[in-house]
């Protein structure tokens, strides 16, 4: 187990190495000059040379790459060049926004979309199963601004329920955390269902209802753990996908997280702070991916000897 | 040669009373337009094992999942199951669900896929009770104690085991735990040993023979190989493409069989003991559904088959003294 | 909460807090950053800082720190006399010594605006006193300072120094900063014009327009400003609701490349193409309430604005133009742009094809959008540009001589023009030469110059007495809030 | 109860519409995405246009007829879903294949590489492919296939890891048969089911995600036609012109429903043919 | 015919040694041990037998023959060579299997044409020259099919049928070893009686060597020549079908066959 977990957290900062490298190399392909960016339309040649100079740019490549590893090795991701800050310390004044907003919808997403799926699997093609299938391929058919706009009319602006945008009270969390969730939920759902459906052909059910368990019994207790492991990965890997990438979300309510510093950070060519958000929500992934493999142990314990089949 | 105490066994279910069960009459399923089972008929007694046996696809299985009610919702379900006077099939779902795991039970074929992996094997087994509302500190005992019986060793350690940390061996004495937890009147044994090792086998048949008698309950023991149900059953059916064929006393049956069937099934089973040739084949494969002849529905194998097993299909009827055959010439066929 | 005693709540008594909230964010709160001159950072260090000189509603330039400021007779040395009993927040006196201090860091972190101060010197002959000298004449010197905030002379030589709670002598001081979302200032007590009436005044930033109009409606927000033409409409029939549009500085520019051989030294063909568009209509449907027609290159608030002859609608006379002219009509044109002026652009688009010239219309990303402008990797370039200090010679001076290599046009009597106007510090002669010049520009067509931009407000009528600013910064020094 | 041959028709028949409508819809709806009649802009449904056209689906905010937006567009949305699609489940399928078939280092190999590929911002990828290419069709289609091909690649190597153990694979491998014949005849045929229904699932997806593009000024160049163009557009008037916006959201939602229907009774087809 | 004239061994497997990687262990690399050194000699047309109980290693000995296991030690040497890592493809022909499960051996989107014509594209040095589908034919004819079936799926044959097409897709490469894992233990008597007469009838036939794997005692006393009796990866006896059975030495040997279960009372 500790030797699993080891072995894992050394292949996580391989892949972070890889993440850093690629993100390095990548944001520096992409045309537009950071200064440039910076100064604006306004400046003036020799004002632009000297912001790269200031900003280390005009050093070769290899150079800006060897000091790059050497300074994140260290955890000093530089300053800003927009903010005026250390990178790091922008991107962890967002990650409290981001995994508050992550979290809550997550909940929302895991309650909802499993007691839809359970209640769809149970009962395969049947019309509760159809109106549900219906149900959650809509929910991911609308575009997320289009969601989050429309709460915005209907519950700020009409019926003056929740604040339209912006942090500060539980309250504020709950549209962008319904909108993130709408997709989440479709998407548990489905995949719950689909997993309790082959589970429910399994002949340990078969077992359970011998021993004169009711449907619901048999579902709850034995087919809905043993349906929960494609639920997990793809709730962990949606996880990670909201980190960085809620950035509709977040721009719709003007909620400060991680994604639309991220996406500012791109536009503005704002290297430091690219990269220490990619190094971030890297590393949280690599953590997200061990925490889900830790879940697996839990839920089926073949899994922790090894044994599969 | 036979068990070491295979005398005992039938000295047991001699001296018991033989109250009438479960009487199962023309019970016919069919899903889809297609007729899975064509009119079944048996009965068991209290504490007897009836033996029903049958190749691939002759409908063995559903037959047992019909008595306990297990069958795809998809399927029709016709004729009549009576349990101790009570109409099974005109029974609401919570009626029939009660009789589950108390009253019968069933113990399935692959020990491996019919428990739930990621339950503790302790769990499972006191299932059936704890749903019922024993207190957990009994289940607990009673649990142990079961595990003991089937021959567990260490029992209370291993009832904190998952199914994979058993052998094939202990997953099938913990499901014949479960299944016996309760002290069913019937137990439903679908194949209960086909997955294991010819050792373990013996090992578990013996096991489960000791427990039922000390609990009395009856059996129908499922099996498509006749050397098990020699060994077990007390009377066999033999079913083929979803009707009976040919039923009585074991003994009876496998040495003079009333039934071409039943002969060609009893020819080929070879011997460990004394070398035999291979037995020449019965031509073809065994009817399914969907082609099953008209008339008899052996008649495309039967080397004994005339014009009127192509337009009368023959019928349950008696044949000697204790026996029922579906021919139209067993009376040849067993002399 | 209810009071006991009943009775019509005062107005005193309506708590003087106000949240205005606008698309750009505040990135960080040092004016002499690379973020200086940025939208977000002009709106909020105007309430924090004060500066040699501001402008008024109107653009005209009026003392904020100084009281007066007068030029030598060469016009390149200026003296500026700073106001008595100016105090920064931290209890210290504001005096020459700060401006100085802060002029020398202004331009060493070389901020954007600094660049209009090439080669200027400061100095501080006695404390009450600057003087800054120039290296040529430069007569739009005060107006140019309206973009130079004065800092504590403590105040440490590296950008962002600042940090969260910036010590200024505005009338408002920081409560607290989240880089990107909130500014919360409070009043500033010491304040040389008297603290404001406001006891909370917070600059939120929410960039999707529907979100931050839903806002104001919900009463969440009570200023916004960049309101689409289409919603303002909408926003008044709600009742409660006022708005505004005030002209600012600004100005749409659609520029030709006149280094592009289809283009250079071919008037003609650029005012043809001018002609083809009917920026009457594309201004009436689309900015209806924020677009006024342009007779300038520069908006009429800037120093140096001049009418010129409007370019009237008429495809068929372009067409006979660039025909006789041999305009290339299977060539497809680039012309870059970005994505808030996607509609203006599409009605440019279907107006150029009705004459058979192809546009290829590129909507680019701002990092991309400036490299490429400035590279001059583009056939025409559609862009809104300002007027930093309301003075046409950080507009006209800066972008149209040949050494700007701007737009690839280069007119060594224009480049006389505008060095003269530069430095003269004669304001009528200034303007006549402005004028002059922008007539050049104009009828050369060195680009398009369709529409004068209005900033548009909506505020919730309670609240009263912020300064529409020109440039979309209200001020806010002034404003109170009605009881209901 | 199961859905008949009905449940399979319905959506079939939606899909064939909009299918027909994106290969012969153009010709038959005149429409240009270039002509911006101002003075017919945000009209309703139904109104009256300036040339005395009735627009059925109203205009959007430069006065074009929303109904030719719509019709032009399908072509844009459907290519944009198929390529994608196809692209991402060429690419997908190849990597999964051969790392679920090979297995050991290679495996190992392509595994981090999806993780790192997981960790890294798509949308950072996406916004900086934009920045590297021009506007284009193309660009949308690389962009959007640049992070989707690894859903397949994971699927497929999942699926391939059952099934390279399976007894037909053994019996093929002991006979000789060379390793891609193995690979391509004898395991990939067996994908199909999940991939398929994957696939629908993802068409729906990436229609959407151009869409997101758009709102984030990184999508198709102006003189093309989308839904999601179509439906970025509207963003501002979901207030006022509501009809913008939401035709072809309706429109897309119908289609996706009706690809998720159609992926539900592959699957479910599919399924009961793998566990059979 | 000149190889049989040969009297040496048609395969000699010398002490085969196979183990698996034990997962889930750390980074020890712990390794379980399949089979332990065993010694396999299958004479030519000779049918040896490998009964033993569940997980004795017996069918990793049939994989390593057939070269779908790699061994970790032990030397295979087929027809007085050697044989290589990566076999020569007269080699791989020439030693051929017939799996346990019927229609999971048979690629279920291939038709039963298909199934037999791809041996023959494999291995084009004992295609038949001239008409393919006649071929065909008669290699079903062969093993009592007929030739309707050449168009249907596995999954429209019954599981007797499809082992038969697995044995003529086997025959028809024209081997020269046939290893026979568990063949016949998911049939049903009945069938299992026609399949096992086949494979008696086509020994004789084609003078082909067999290993026979079965945990059915009383099948293998039927059709072996010779029997190796494994436990936990090791051959604990061997010996002529009639001595063993007659008498056993070995007590697991004796366990087997007390345990085996003849029909009761019916003799
Ligand atoms: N859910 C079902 N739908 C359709 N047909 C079914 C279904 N379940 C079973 N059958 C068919 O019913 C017939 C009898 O099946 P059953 O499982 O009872 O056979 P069995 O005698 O138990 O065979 P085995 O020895 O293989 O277990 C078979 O032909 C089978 O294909
Ligand atoms: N691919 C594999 N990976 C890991 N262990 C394996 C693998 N194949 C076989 N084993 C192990 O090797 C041992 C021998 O297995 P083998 O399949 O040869 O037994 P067997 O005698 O054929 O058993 P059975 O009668 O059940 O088929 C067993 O303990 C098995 O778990
Ligand atoms: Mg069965
Ligand atoms: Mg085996
Ligand atoms: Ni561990």
């Amino acid at each position: 187990m500790i030797g699993m977990i080891i072995r894992r957290l050394a292949i996580g900062l391989l892949v972070m190495w890889g993440a850093a490298t690629l993100i390095f190399v990548i944001i520096r392909v992409a045309p537009g000059d950071p200064a440039a960016v910076l100064l604006g339309p306004d400046a003036e040649p020799g004002q632009i040379a000297r912001l790269r100079a200031e900003l280390g740019l005009d050093q070769p490549i290899f150079v800006q790459y060897g000091n790059y590893l050497l300074d994140t090795v260290r955890l000093d991701f530089g300053d800003s060049y927009r903010l005026r800050m250390p990178a790091i310390e922008a991107v962890f004044d967002r990650l409290p926004a981001t995994i508050e907003l992550t979290l809550t919808s997550t909940a929302l997403a895991v309650v909802v979309g499993l007691t839809l799926g359970i209640l769809a699997g149970m009962r395969p093609n049947t019309w509760t199963d159809r109106i549900v299938s219906g149900l959650t391929t809509m929910l991911q058919s609308f575009p997320t601004f289009w969601i989050g706009i429309m709460l915005i009319l209907i519950f700020a602006l009409w019926l003056r329920l929740t604040p339209s945008a912006g942090t500060g009270t539980p309250l504020h969390m709950v549209l962008p955390a319904v909108t993130l969730a709408f997709p989440f939920v479709a998407i548990v759902a489905r995949v719950t269902r689909s997993s309790l459906v082959e589970n429910m052909g399994e002949a340990y059910l078969d077992t359970a209802y011998a021993k004169g368990l009711t449907l619901r019994q048999a579902v709850l207790g034995h087919a809905l753990k043993n349906s929960l492991i494609p639920v997990i990965t793809v709730i962990g890997l949606h996880i990670g996908a909201l980190l960085g990438g809620a950035v509709v979300v977040e721009n719709v309510f003007a909620w400060p997280g991680l994604g639309t510093l991220m996406v500012e950070a791109v536009g503005n060519r704002d290297y430091t702070v690219v990269q220490a958000a990619t190094l971030i929500v890297a590393g949280v992934i690599v953590l997200l991916n061990l925490a889900t493999d830790l879940v697996y142990r839990v839920l089926d314990p073949r899994i922790r000897t090894g044994r599969t089949s | 040669m036979t068990l070491p105490t295979s005398d005992t066994r039938v000295e047991t279910t001699v001296t018991e009373p033989g109250q009438r069960l479960l009487t199962v009459d023309g019970l016919t399923v069919s899903v889809g337009g297609l007729t899975l089972l064509d009119g079944v008929g048996l009965t068991i007694d209290a504490g007897e094992t009836l033996g029903l046996i049958g190749e691939t696809g002759s409908g063995k299985s559903l037959t047992s999942r019909a008595i306990i009610g297990l069958l795809p919702t998809a399927m029709d379900v016709t004729g009549s199951i009576v349990w101790r006077g009570q109409e099974l099939l005109a029974a609401s779902p919570a009626q029939r669900r009660r009789l589950r795991g108390t009253e019968i039970s069933m113990i399935f074929q692959d020990p491996m896929s019919s428990l739930n992996p990621t339950m503790r094997i302790g769990r499972q087994v006191g299932e059936v009770l704890r749903r019922r509302g024993v207190p957990s500190v009994e289940v607990q005992r009673r649990v142990i104690e079961m595990l003991e019986h089937v021959g567990i060793p260490d029992p209370e350690r291993r009832i904190g085991n998952y199914p994979h940390e058993f052998s094939g061996g202990m997953r099938q004495r913990a499901m014949i735990a479960m299944a016996m937890i309760a002290g069913p009147s019937l137990v439903l044994a679908d194949e209960p040993t086909t997955a294991l090792d010819v050792t373990v086998q013996a090992r578990v048949l013996e096991m489960l023979r000791q427990v039922r008698a000390e609990q009395g309950s009856a059996m129908l023991f499922v099996s498509h190989d006749l050397r098990v149900i020699s060994h077990v059953a007390d009377r066999v059916s033999v079913m083929y493409a979803g009707s009976i064929m040919e039923q009585g006393p074991t003994v009876e049956v496998l040495r003079r069989p009333a039934h071409p069937y039943t002969k060609a099934l009893v020819a080929s089973v070879p011997a460990v003991r004394t070398r035999t040739a291979i037995a020449d084949p019965l031509p073809g494969a065994p009817a399914t559904p969907a082609d099953r002849p008209t008339g008899c529905p052996f008649r495309t194998r039967c080397a004994l088959a005339h014009d009127r097993c192509v337009e009368e299909r023959p019928v349950l009827r008696i044949v000697g003294t204790d026996r029922l055959a579906a021919c139209h010439v067993a009376e040849e066929v067993s002399r | 909460t209810t009071t006991g005693g009943g009775g019509p709540t005062a107005g005193g008594d309506v708590p003087q807090e106000l949240v205005a909230s606008g698309q750009y964010p505040v990135e960080n709160l040092d004016p002499h950053s690379a973020s200086g001159g940025s939208a977000g950072m002009d709106l909020v260090a105007k309430e924090i800082y004060s500066r040699l000189t501001a402008p008024d509603e109107t653009g005209k330039i009026v003392g904020d720190l100084a009281t007066e400021w007068k030029p030598n007779d060469n016009g390149d040395e200026w003296t500026f006399t700073l106001r008595e009993g100016a105090t920064f927040t931290d209890g210290s006196a504001l005096d020459s010594a700060d401006v100085v201090a802060s002029f020398k860091r202004f331009l060493e972190l070389d901020s954007p605006p600094a660049a209009n101060f090439p080669g200027v010197t400061v100095a501080a002959p006695d404390p009450k006193t600057v003087t800054f000298t120039t290296e040529k004449a430069d007569a739009a010197l005060p107006s140019k300072l309206t973009t130079f905030y004065v800092l504590p002379s403590e105040t440490e030589a590296k950008a962002g120094a600042v940090g969260e709670k910036p010590v200024g002598s505005g009338p408002y001081q920081v409560e607290s900063f989240a880089a990107g979302q909130d500014v919360v200032l409070v009043p500033n007590p010491q304040y040389f014009g008297g603290a404001p009436t406001l006891t909370k005044l917070t600059l939120r930033t929410i960039p999707e327009i529907s979100t931050r109009l839903t806002a104001l409606q919900t009463g969440e927000v009570d200023v916004v400003w960049g309101v689409p033409d289409d919603q303002l409409a909408e926003l008044r029939a709600a009742g409660t609701i006022k708005t505004e549009a005030v002209q600012s500085a600004g100005s749409i520019l659609i520029w030709f490349n006149s280094e592009r051989p289809f283009f250079k030294d071919k008037p003609e063909v650029r005012r043809a193409l001018w002609q083809a568009v009917d920026f009457a209509t594309i201004i009436k449907q689309i900015n209806p309430e924020t677009g006024t027609p342009a007779d300038s290159a520069i908006a009429p608030t800037v120093f140096g604005y001049a009418p010129q002859t409007p370019v009237t609608y008429d495809p068929d006379a372009a067409k006979q133009a660039l025909t006789e002219a041999g305009f290339d009509f299977d060539k497809t044109y680039e012309l870059q742009y970005q994505s808030q002026f996607k509609p203006f652009v599409s009605a440019i688009v279907s107006d150029l094809a009705k004459i058979g010239v192809k546009i290829d219309a590129r909507e680019k990303e701002q990092a991309v959008f400036i490299e490429d402008l400035l590279a001059m990797r583009w056939d025409i370039n559609f862009q809104q540009v300002g007027t930093a200090g309301y003075d046409a010679s950080t507009n006209l001076g800066r972008l149209y001589t040949c050494a700007a290599k701007r737009n690839g046009y280069c007119n060594p009597e224009l480049d006389k023009l505008l060095a003269e106007a530069g430095s003269n510090p004669d304001q009528a002669k200034r303007e006549e030469l402005y004028a002059q010049a922008g007539k050049i520009i104009w009828d050369d067509a060195v680009g398009m110059f369709p529409m004068f931009v209005k900033t548009s407000y909506a505020w919730n009528d309670k609240v009263s007495g912020f300064t529409l600013d020109p440039q979309g910064l209200p001020a806010f020094r002034a404003a109170k809030v009605a009881g209901s | 109860m199961r859905l008949g041959a009905g449940g399979m028709l319905v959506p079939l028949v939606i899909i064939g519409f909009y299918l027909i409508a994106a290969v012969i819809g153009p010709a038959l709806v005149p429409y240009d995405p270039i002509n911006t009649p101002l003075a017919d802009r945000l009209k309703p449904p139904g109104a009256v246009t300036s040339t005395g056209a009735t627009a059925l689906l109203g205009t959007d905010a430069l006065g074009r007829d929303l109904f030719g937006q719509i019709i032009h567009g399908a072509r844009t949305s459907v290519i944009i879903g198929v390529c994608v699609v196809l692209i991402s489940l060429g690419v997908g399928v190849l990597i999964g294949a051969v790392a679920g078939f090979r297995g050991g280092w290679i495996d190992a190999v392509l595994a981090r590489c999806i993780d790192i590929l997981q960790a890294f911002p798509g949308l950072v990828l996406a916004i900086v492919i934009a920045g590297i290419f021009a506007r284009s069709l193309l660009l949308v289609i690389i962009a959007l296939s640049v992070t989707n091909w690894i859903s397949f690649a994971r699927v497929t190597r999942g699926v391939v890891l059952t099934l390279r153990e399976r007894y037909w694979v053994d019996a093929a491998r002991l006979m000789g048969v060379p390793g891609p014949l193995l690979l391509i005849r004898h395991v990939l045929p067996f994908t199909a089911g999940p991939l398929v229904a994957m696939a629908t699932l993802e068409f729906a997806l990436v229609v959407l995600a151009e869409a997101g593009l758009s709102f984030l000024g990184i999508g198709l160049p102006s003189s093309i036609v989308s839904w999601g163009q179509t439906v970025a557009a509207g963003r501002a008037y979901l207030a006022s012109a509501w009809w913008i916006s939401a035709w072809p959201g309706l429109a897309l939602s119908v289609l996706v429903v009706s690809v998720g229907i159609l992926g539900d009774q592959l699957t479910a087809r599919f399924g009961r043919a793998r566990s059979r | 015919m000149t190889e049989l004239i040969s009297a040496g061994p048609l395969l000699e497997v010398r002490r085969l040694r196979v183990t698996f990687p034990v997962p889930g262990k750390g980074i020890g690399r712990e390794r379980a041990v399949a089979v332990a050194g065993a010694d396999v000699t299958v004479g030519p047309e000779e049918t040896v037998a490998i009964v033993g109980e569940s997980g004795s290693g017996k069918s990793t000995i049939a994989r390593s023959v057939v070269g779908l296991q790699r061994p970790d030690a032990g030397e295979l040497i087929f027809d007085g060579r050697p044989l290589l890592r990566r076999r020569r493809a007269a080699d791989r022909r020439a030693i051929q299997m017939v799996f346990q499960d019927p229609a999971s051996s048979l690629n279920p989107r291939m038709r039963v044409a298909e199934l037999i014509n791809e041996a023959w594209q494999t291995h084009p040095a004992v295609a038949p020259e001239g008409d393919r589908r006649a071929a065909i034919a008669a290699a079903l004819g062969a093993v009592g099919l007929s030739a309707d079936l050449v168009a249907r799926y596995p999954g429209q044959l019954s599981g007797g049928q499809c082992q038969r097409v697995s044995i003529a897709r086997a025959l028809a490469l024209q081997p020269r070893l046939l290893v026979c894992d568990e063949a016949v233990s998911a049939l049903d008597v009945s069938v299992q009686t026609q399949v096992l007469r086949l494979l008696a009838d086509l020994r004789a036939q084609r003078e082909l060597a067999m290993i026979f794997i079965s945990h059915d005692l009383a099948v293998v006393r039927q059709i072996a020549d010779r029997v190796l009796v494994m436990k936990s990866g090791e051959i604990v006896e061997t010996g002529m079908t009639e001595d063993l059975f007659n008498a056993p030495q070995h007590p697991y040997t004796q366990a087997l066959l007390d345990a085996a279960l003849d029909l009761k009372d019916v003799s």
